[in-house]
Order: structure tokens, then C-alpha cells, then sequence
């Protein structure tokens, strides 16, 4: 389906698809009140409702998310940093959007904030206010309470994906790995426990060296990693870019762990 | 307390600090003349006056005007009395003509030409950087380098080039005075007709120049406004451009705002070297005169009173930019 | 430094008032010396239009107004000049210590500076001016330069007081570097490029300044400045003679100096201000 | 490793702002004592002071109340030549490696700053060894970073060379504002193992704060939690992260996401 600028707009942003950016303190306009933010949305795509309707609406929604209805009355920098974020995430997910995607949302909180935030976004997905979300980040151990599925990404690629349970204990490309074996937590064992470094940095995306754009950095490079295109494999259910097949790849990681 | 009322609190103090800082700069200065102040004020204005009483009776007025014989803070007080009480001082060139009049006759002249001017030229100044700056391309080819140009002309020099053009070449408007000398001032269509003729071109040469500096600071704000995080956010949840385009303006106007307040001084000293060129029957041109008469009186109640109308611009601008940016209510609250 | 200035090359605008006012400064310089007569002599009748011998006419007195226009350019750029220096240097020096120093001092300081912003300039301008009896243009640069310090002042403590607190500061400062060295190395640079846009605004308004005052009649004496061209102009009533050569050209001169300043201006706002702010 | 002997201790140190009615309490009667050779974690949220009082301790604040010792003696700071002194012994990484860097000078001019300040008379071999070897510590090559400008380089390099400059300056006390936040997951790892290295190859006694008890607990010995100003609880890493007492640590634990505990979202 191809749509036009102004059908996007009126059609899919915001109602199908909504969007939570990574820097909530900017993201609301600082001279509308939150409540005159969320009436200009309805005027887009609920045209039918009076003010009144989408106070109502705006109230109840607030309060099922555990935000109480003043912030609606307030301007944005009359909010913490914290709340300024849930108040984002509720206004992003009032029209019940199927998709949202959270752009690190978290990534600037205080652990206890941060908490709140993944329970709100569980709690909109538990009520079937959204139906998928995708939260990006570099925070592993949250995706792994947050998410089924982990997508990882590295210099543009994604170079693999599985469940988060496959992800985290079991990652089949070695850069998955290493970015497993760099989780911290507080944790029995954590202290003493060695943790996995990448040499080098990533590729400038200007220039993409040809052959694994990971290949620079990986301890298990060949000379076949350099050369041509480097396509997705499939094993079981999940996917991997890498020439060597996974059951090799668990066994070096299995020596090294020795 | 209300945070806003707090806010009036607050500035009203600072204007009022600076109230007395304008006052006693216009008092200490003239008085920086070496020696006697009056004598030096008497030889000059009695030169060629032969009568001895003429000349007592005037360095007298002038003796207990400035109140010479105490000392300098015994002065200020009653230059602060004076003030106070309305007595701004005789007239050398119009004497014994007191400056209040002199002033109270031109004060109407200089307003009815200046506020106009500067809202209309501010007004228009930024409805055009908005536009430049949201419309792009071709609006913004043309008005931003013109508006730069014409920022860069001082309010004097487009006002010489006016009166060259319109007045004094093609005979549109007439070249001097805020209406026809020859009518007798009154209120009827013929006289206001003459008073609106009179007033174009000096009028004119206010706005072009305002526009041209409040268009470029508008364009700024506003594409500073355009690149930031709530105009992708809106956008992201289907907000029709026109509404945004909404939301940027007023945030860019606000910051244009407290600019207005504080180019207000430079803006008022250009429009009254303006009225100097068309010999408007204002302020500027009253100072001209005195300047030239060695009017100490007459110039030292002009600059007051344009240190009072400056500093009173300001202040109204203060209130009502605190009254509308709802971001300055919400520190005042931080700061309890 | 050197990269600075190279970018500063390549932008149009930056170039078009640099090449603009360096045109202006050579021509003003050189042709004093091919033409070696007094401005201030009178050689011909009053208002005489310009022809092949008088290029810009004569004036009121009967003297070479375009003489008198390179001497009154040559005065206003060093009116500017020196007021430009001037008002930057009490600036960065104030906004300097208001913004490094903090505290009591930078309430002090702040508050001063808040008081002569709004004040107009002029005003004081004006008064300083009326008790100054002889005026040369040195010292008419130099009241211009008192009296317009304070934009200068607030852009340089706002800069100073936000670099102070970043982290290379704190680093020099836990290196033992003296205050004096920390604001050399590690502040000027920072703000370097904002004290440069400064003065060459603080020139442009210096200009406009002297321009005004001497158009009121309190100009430097014993000189020729395009203000006091176009004082003389209207005393003498010019305009109604129709001597348009006595006021256009150095009212226009006025637009073409303030204007190439500008374009400097804007041409390195732009350069500077996005990497700046990055 | 962590010896008996105290490098530094603060007792009852307390740090005030402002006045009148905008007094806030940052730091509120915290006392410490931290031992040459260790690690010591200071961890608390955004305005549990943590900051402020790692700036005491590096004498860019002067404390309200309380007072700081230093090998055994009180610190004095009231001359310039005081704190140059004292400064001698000390060195910090910040949060932001971007506001770390001068932005106008090259990585080689930091370097050979640093070569500076230990007053060294070195020939040209001998800088360019020493450059080398710092870089070569961090994991950088010094030939792709010298004629470089900060901007230039990651975030991650850049607190790199952050430690470099602590390795050649070798500081007795080296404090380190939330040196792993603004940088990528295994810049972080290889962070805190130069930390931890140059804690046991230079006997370094290190400061680090955080807001992540994960962090604090992998990388440090002794941990101190703030909450609001105060130090609600302190002991060795592994008591206080594995056996809590304090409420407030116990939140902040429980707060953190696991991989193998379940984390309580109720």
C-alpha cells in the first residue's frame, strides 16, 4: 500500500503508528498546556469529539496510566523529568496506536523512574492500548524484561535476531556475544567476572568496508569474512550474519569460556 | 503572592534602581562643565546683553534653579523636587519659556509618530522572517538579503533618501514640519489631511528600517524554533502543518519580544534624528535646536523624558511578555 | 585559529563586506595622497553641482564635497574603530569576571549591566557630549565606546558563565593552572569568535552613533565626518536648494560601511554559531 | 589492593546552597574514610549530592561545615599554592567527554601537556615513548589519534584518553564522575577494566560515581549510598549489594533490571 504525504499524515501518524522520542524534556511544546497539546491531536484524527469529550477521555486515560489529571493542566517544564516522560508516552499511545516505537525511553532517567516507565509501557501493552511495541536501546537487561524479541544492530545491519531468552544466553554472532558478555548487574558473581571488550571502534558508515562490517573487530575473522556480501542466515527459528555456522560458533564460545 | 505577581515585584524594583541611575546620570553630567555651571550657562546665553540687571536677573533664576551655592547632594535633591513638582527648568532659547511646555507641545508629535511606526514595523518585520524562515526557498532568497541590506541603512540615511525622492524630486509629500504652518490647527479633515501628509514619509522611513531588523532576528528564532524536538513530535503524531507552523510562531515571537525591549533605546534615538531630517515638530527636533542654542535645559529635559519613555517601553514590554510566556511563570515558582 | 579563518574565506557573504570595506579603507587612504588639498578649503561657490572637476559638488562653503567625503569616511571608520575596541574590551573584561568570578560580583556586575542596557546610549551619549567641550574624534570614540559596552558585557558572561562549568575547566583547574591561564586557554578560545562578531557590530553601531550625534550637532571638532557632512547639510539647509550631492552620497556612504560590517557578521554567525552550538 | 592505610576521610561534611529561602542541602553531615588501593563506589540518583561531594573532595567546592583530611592531615586550601599542592595528588574523569576536552586542541597537545605538569625534562624520544605508552594502556594507537581534534573521535575514545592522561600523571587519587554513561556498552567494559587495572598496577585509590549499583558493585570494593545528601549505608561491595539493610538501597537494587533474577514489576 503506498500512501501520500498528507494521508500519512492524517491516516497513520500518530493513530497507527506513534512515536516516542529519546528526549522527552523537548519534545512538548514548552508554551502548551498538555491538556491544549492533546485537543490539537483529536482535532486531527478524533474531529468528532468537543472538548469537553476529550477532557473526559484524556482523564481517564491519565488515570489508568497512574498520572494524575493536573499534569494535564500544566505546562511541560512543570514537570519532573520523569513524569515529563510518562506524560510523553501517554499522549503518544491515546488513540490506541497498533505500533509504538519508544526511542530509548529511558535512557536519561533515574533507575526508579526508569522502572516506571517499563511498567507503564507493560501496562499499555497488558490493556491492549498498544499491540506492538518496538523499544530501541543499548540497555540489554531491560530489553529482556520489556520485549520477546531482540533485533541487534550493528553498523547499520541488523545482524541478528531471536527471542530474548536466545539473545541473552545464547547468542549465536559474535558481536551479539560480546555484547552479552559486556551486561552488568548487580548480581552474585558479577564481581571477578570477566568482562568481554571489542577492539577498535565501528566503521564509518561513509565508506562500509566490504565483506562483515563487524569483521575488523571479530577474534574469529577469516579471510572469507572480507569478501562479497554478507547475507542473513536462518537457523531455527532465528537469523544470523555470519559465514560460520552456528553450532561452530557455539563451540569457540564454549573453549573460551574455559 | 502569585508568581506573576512576584515577577511585577521584581522588575518594578529594577526599573525603579534604574529610574534613579537615568535621573542622576542626567543630573551629574551636565554638571561635569569645569567651573560654574551657570556662569558658564549666562555667558553664553547673555552674550551681547549689555544691561547688568538683565543679566542679574538671569543668572539668578539659573543660580536657584540649580541650586549652586550647596552642596552636590543638596542639588540632586532639588533637581529631584524640581522634577517632582514639574519644574524641569527655563528655556535659554524660548526664554523664559518653561521646558515642560516645550516638551508637553512636542511629546504628541514624537509618540503619534514613533509607537505606530515601530509596532507596524515590528509587526510586519516578523510576520516576514516567519514567513521566510518556514516557507524556504524562493521567500527566503528574496526577504532575508533584502531585509539585511536594509537593516544595515541607518534610520537618518532612508529618511534623507525619502525626502530627496518623494518630497523634494516628485513633490508627493511635503519636506518639513508635522503640518501645514499655514492652517491654524484645529480639527477639522483639512488639518488632518495635512497633519497625515506630513506624517508619511518620516513614518515610512521608520518602518522600512524596523522591518528589516526584526525580519532577520524573526527568521532566526524561527528556524531555530523549526529544528526543535516538539516540531518532529508533532509531526510524528499527524498534526497538520499549519498548526505547527502556529506553534513555532508564537514561540519565535516571544523571544522577539524581550528583543523589541531591548532595541527599543536604539530604535527611539533613530527616529528622532528622523525628525530632525523632516524638521517634525518632536522631540529629535526640539533637541536639534536646543543643541544648537546651547539650550542646557531644554537638552537635559529631552534626554530625561526619552530615559523616562525608554525606560517605561521597557517595563510595559516586561509585564506583558511575563503576562504570556507561561515559561517564566513556571521559574518564578522554581526560584520559591 | 587558521582553520577558523580558512572556513571564513569560502563564505560569500563574509567575503562581500570584507572585500567591500577593505575597498573602502584603500581608497580612503590612497587618495588623500594623490590629491593633496585641504577638505576644509573653500574653492568654489555654494552648492555647485558635481561635474568633471568637482566630483561630488561643492558644499555650503564652497568646498570639494567628495574631499570632504573620503576624510569623513576615513574619520567614521576610525571613529568606529577605536569606539569598537573601546566598548569590546570593557565588555570582555566585565562580562569576563561577572561570568568566571560568579557570586556577589557577577549580581553586581550583572545588575550594572542590566541598568545601562536599558538606559538608552544615546542619552548618555548625549549628555557626556554637551559637558565635553572640545571634542576630538578620539575622545568621541572613546564616550561612544563607554556607552556601548553592555551588549557586549551580557553576550561574553552568558558564554563565560556556561564554560565555566564544563568539565576541561574543572581539569585545569585540578591541574593547578593559574585563573589567568584557565581564562586564556581554555575560555578565550571558546569565545573568541563570539568577541570578534561582537566588534565588528560594536564598530558598525559605533559608526551609526558618531553619525547621530554629530547629525545633532555634537560631533568632534576641527574634523570632517559623514555625520558632520550631513549636519552641515541640513543647517544649510541643502535640501531645499536641491543639492542632493551635499547629504545623499554621505548618507549612502553610511549604508554601504554599516552594511559590509553586517555581512562580515552574518557571514561568520553562520560559520560559527551551528559548530558552536554542536 | 586495598590497604589499612586511610588516603583521605571527611567527617561531618555538609554543603549548602544558596540562602534565605532558596537554601537547599546538597551534601548533609557525610563522613568517609577511604583507603589507599581501593575502589570506592559512591552511588545515588540524580540529587542525592553524589556530585557535589566528589567535587569537595576535589576541592572545586568548599564545604559548608565538616572538614577533609588528607594523608593524615587536614587539607588546607586557602592558598592557591595550597590547592596546587594538594591538586598535585589528585585527578578526575567527568561524565561528558565532550565537555571534557578543550575542542581547540589536538590530542597531542593534552598528552604533552600532561608530561608538562610533572615538571619532566624529557627529550623528544622520550615524550613520544611516554605518549605511546599511555595510548597503548587504553587500548589506542597514538599515530591515529595525535594530529587529531577531540571532535574527531568517539565518545568512547575520548574517555579513553581520559585514562591515558590518569596513567601518565598517575595521580594517589583519581575520581571519576559517572565515566560510563555517555559511552557504548563495550567502551564501558573496557573503561572499567582500565580502573580496575590501574587500581592494581598503581596502587591508585579511585572514586567512582554512579547512579549504577550494577556498575558500583562489579568495578568497586567499598560502596556508599546517597540518598538526599545523606549516606544511608556503607560496607564492602559485596555486603551491601547481596545482603542490603537499608531500604533505600533495597529499592535502588530492586529498581535495576536482572538477567537471572526476576525483576519485581509489580
Amino acid at each position: 500500500m503506498t500512501l501520500g504525504k498528507e494521508q500519512l499524515r492524517s491516516r497513520v501518524s500518530g493513530r497507527e503508528i506513534s512515536y516516542i522520542p529519546q528526549a522527552a524534556m523537548n519534545a512538548l511544546n514548552p508554551t502548551l498546556r498538555i491538556i491544549r497539546f492533546i485537543e490539537d491531536i483529536m482535532k486531527e484524527h478524533r474531529p468528532e469529539l468537543s472538548r469537553k469529550q476529550v477532557w473526559e477521555l484524556a482523564v481517564e486515560r491519565f488515570e489508568t496510566l497512574n498520572l494524575s489529571a493536573r499534569v494535564l493542566e500544566s505546562y511541560p517544564n512543570e514537570l519532573s523529568g520523569g513524569m515529563k516522560q510518562r506524560t510523553v508516552i501517554a499522549i503518544s499511545t491515546i488513540l490506541n496506536p497498533k505500533v509504538l516505537i519508544a526511542d530509548e525511553p529511558t535512557s536519561a532517567l533515574d533507575v526508579t523512574s526508569q522502572k516506571a516507565v517499563i511498567k507503564l509501557l507493560k501496562h499499555l501493552l497488558e490493556k491492549g492500548y498498544i499491540q506492538s511495541l518496538v523499544f530501541i536501546t543499548h540497555e540489554l537487561p531491560l530489553l529482556y524484561h520489556v520485549t520477546d524479541d531482540i533485533m541487534v544492530m550493528y553498523a547499520g545491519e541488523i545482524v541478528e535476531r531471536g527471542t530474548a531468552e536466545q539473545m541473552i544466553f545464547d547468542p549465536i554472532h559474535p558481536y551479539t556475544k560480546k555484547l552479552m558478555g559486556s551486561i552488568i548487574v548487580p548480581e552474585e558473581g558479577m564481581r571477578g567476572h570477566k568482562l568481554a571488550a571489542i577492539p577498535g571502534t565501528p566503521p564509518n558508515l561513509k565508506t562500509v568496508p566490504e565483506g562483515c562490517r563487524f569483521a575488523d573487530r571479530c577474534t574469529y575473522a577469516q579471510s572469507e569474512c572480507r569478501q562479497g556480501r554478507i547475507e542473513l542466515q536462518t537457523f531455527q527459528d532465528r537469523s544470523y550474519r555470519c559465514i560460520v555456522p552456528a553450532d561452530t560458533l557455539r563451540e569457540w564460545y564454549a573453549h573460551e569460556d574455559e | 503572592m502569585s508568581a506573576y505577581g512576584k515577577y511585577v515585584v521584581k522588575k518594578f524594583f529594577w526599573y525603579f534602581v534604574t529610574l534613579i541611575v537615568a535621573i542622576a546620570l542626567n543630573f551629574l553630567l551636565p554638571r561635569m562643565i569645569e567651573g560654574n555651571p551657570v556662569s558658564v550657562i549666562v555667558a553664553q546665553m547673555t552674550q551681547g546683553m549689555t544691561e547688568s540687571d538683565t543679566i542679574k536677573r538671569v543668572y539668578d533664576t539659573f543660580a536657584a534653579e540649580f541650586g549652586i551655592d550647596q552642596p552636590l547632594h543638596v542639588q540632586f535633591f532639588i533637581y529631584v523636587k524640581n522634577l517632582l513638582t514639574g519644574n524641569w527648568g527655563t528655556s535659554f532659547g524660548l526664554y523664559p519659556k518653561p521646558v515642560t511646555e516645550i516638551l508637553a507641545s512636542a511629546i504628541p508629535w514624537t509618540i503619534g509618530l514613533q509607537l505606530p511606526a515601530i509596532l507596524v514595523g515590528w509587526i510586519i518585520g516578523n510576520v516576514l522572517g516567519a514567513v521566510a524562515a518556514y516557507r524556504k526557498g524562493v521567500f527566503d532568497k528574496v526577504i532575508f538579503p533584502v531585509a539585511l541590506f536594509v537593516n544595515s541603512i541607518p534610520f537618518f540615511t532612508l529618511a534623507i533618501i525619502m525626502l530627496y525622492a518623494f518630497a523634494l524630486t516628485l513633490k508627493w509629500f511635503p519636506m518639513h514640519g508635522g503640518y501645514d504652518y499655514q492652517m491654524i490647527p484645529s480639527l477639522s479633515w483639512e488639518f488632518i489631511g495635512s497633519v497625515l501628509r506630513h506624517h508619511t514619509l518620516p513614518f515610512l522611513s521608520i518602518v522600512l528600517v524596523t522591518i528589516g531588523g526584526q525580519a532577520i532576528g524573526m527568521r532566526e528564532m524561527s528556524i531555530y524554533e523549526l529544528n526543535s524536538d516538539y516540531v518532529l513530535y508533532s509531526k510524528l503524531l499527524g498534526i497538520r502543518d499549519s498548526r505547527i507552523a502556529r506553534y513555532v510562531f508564537r514561540n519565535a515571537m516571544l523571544p522577539q519580544i524581550t528583543g523589541l525591549a531591548l532595541s527599543i533605546g536604539t530604535m527611539v534615538g533613530g527616529s528622532l534624528i528622523c525628525e530632525i531630517v523632516f524638521s517634525y515638530p518632536g522631540i529629535g527636533t526640539w533637541m536639534f535646536t536646543a543643541i544648537r542654542q546651547l539650550d542646557y535645559p531644554l537638552i537635559s529635559g529631552c534626554t530625561l523624558l526619552i530615559a523616562l519613555a525608554v525606560l517605561l517601553a521597557n517595563f510595559t514590554i516586561d509585564l506583558i511578555y511575563g503576562w504570556i510566556d507561561p515559561r517564566i511563570k513556571a521559574a518564578q515558582m522554581e526560584d520559591q | 585559529m587558521n582553520h577558523s579563518v580558512r572556513i571564513l574565506l569560502k563564505s560569500p557573504k563574509f567575503m562581500l563586506g570584507a572585500v567591500l570595506l577593505l575597498l573602502m579603507i584603500g581608497v580612503v587612504m590612497i587618495y588623500p595622497l594623490i590629491n593633496r588639498n585641504d577638505p576644509l578649503e573653500m574653492i568654489a561657490l555654494a552648492y555647485q553641482p558635481p561635474d568633471s572637476k568637482l566630483l561630488l559638488g561643492s558644499d555650503n562653503f564652497g568646498r570639494d564635497l567628495f574631499l570632504e567625503l573620503i576624510y569623513g569616511i576615513r574619520t567614521s571608520l576610525q571613529v568606529g574603530l577605536i569606539a569598537g575596541v573601546f566598548a569590546t574590551a570593557i565588555g570582555l573584561v566585565i562580562g569576563l569576571a561577572s561570568g568566571y568570578i560568579g557570586g556577589m560580583i557577577d549580581n553586581l556586575l550583572t545588575a550594572v549591566t542590566n541598568i545601562f542596557i536599558v538606559i538608552p546610549s544615546f542619552v548618555i551619549l548625549i549628555l557626556i557630549s554637551v559637558s565635553i567641550d572640545s571634542r576630538s574624534s578620539f575622545v568621541t570614540a572613546a564616550i561612544i565606546g563607554i556607552t556601548s559596552w553592555p551588549w557586549t558585557a551580557r553576550a561574553v558572561r552568558a558564554q563565560t558563565s556556561s564554560l565555566r562549568n564544563r568539565d576541561h575547566v574543572n581539569i585545569a583547574k585540578i591541574s593547578g593552572y593559574s585563573t589567568p591561564r584557565i581564562i586564556m586557554y581554555e575560555i578565550l578560545p571558546y569565545i573568541a569568535s563570539y568577541v570578534v562578531m561582537a566588534f565588528v557590530l560594536q564598530m558598525a553601531s559605533g559608526i551609526l552613533a558618531e553619525a547621530s550625534i554629530s547629525m545633532l550637532g555634537l560631533g568632534p571638532y576641527n574634523t570632517i565626518s559623514l555625520g558632520i557632512i550631513m549636519n552641515w547639510a541640513l543647517v544649510f539647509e541643502a535640501p531645499v536648494a536641491g543639492a542632493w550631492w551635499a547629504f545623499i552620497p554621505a548618507a549612502l556612504s553610511i549604508a554601504v560601511i554599516t552594511f559590509s560590517l553586517y555581512m562580515m557578521n552574518t557571514g561568520m554567525d553562520e560559520i560559527f554559531n551551528p559548530k558552536i552550538r554542536s | 589492593m586495598k590497604t589499612n592505610e586511610v588516603l583521605i576521610s571527611g567527617k561531618h561534611l555538609t554543603k549548602v546552597f544558596g540562602y534565605g529561602k532558596h537554601k537547599t542541602t546538597a551534601v548533609d553531615d557525610v563522613s568517609f574514610e577511604f583507603h589507599k588501593g581501593e575502589i570506592i563506589s559512591i552511588v545515588g540518583e540524580s540529587g542525592s549530592g553524589k556530585t557535589t561531594l566528589a567535587k569537595m573532595i576535589m576541592g572545586l567546592l568548599k564545604e559548608s561545615s565538616g572538614s577533609i583530611s588528607y594523608m593524615g592531615k587536614p587539607r588546607q586550601l586557602k592558598r592557591h599554592a595550597d590547592r596546587k599542592k594538594y591538586w598535585k595528588h589528585i585527578q578526575a574523569i567527568f561524565q561528558d567527554p565532550f565537555s571534557s576536552f578543550n575542542q581547540f586542541y589536538k590530542v597531542e597537545k593534552l598528552l604533552l601537556d600532561c608530561i608538562r605538569l610533572q615538571g619532566l625534562k624529557l627529550s623528544k624520544e622520550e615524550q613520544l615513548q611516554k605518549m605511546k605508552e599511555a595510548c597503548s594502556f587504553v587500548n589506542l594507537k597514538y599515530e591515529e589519534l595525535h594530529n587529531k581534534y577531540p571532535f574527531e573521535l568517539s565518545g568512547g575514545q575520548m574517555q579513553r584518553l581520559m585514562i591515558a592522561r590518569i596513567f601518565m600523571l598517575h595521580p594517589q587519587l583519581l575520581i571519576a564522575d559517572e565515566p560510563t554513561s555517555m559511552v557504548d556498552a563495550c567502551s564501558r567494559s573496557t573503561i572499567l577494566d582500565m580502573l580496575l587495572k590501574l587500581r592494581d598496577e598503581n596502587g591508585m585509590t579511585i572514586i567512582f560515581i554512579t547512579h549504577d549499583v550494577g556498575l558500583a558493585y562489579y568495578v568497586s570494593d567499598t560502596l556508599y549510598i546517597m540518598e538526599r545528601g545523606k549516606v544511608v549505608e556503607s560496607g564492602p561491595a559485596e555486603d551491601v549489594i547481596i545482603h542490603p539493610q537499608h531500604p533505600y538501597t533495597r529499592q535502588l537494587i530492586s529498581d535495576v533490571p536482572k538477567v537471572h533474577e526476576a525483576w519485581d514489576l509489580s
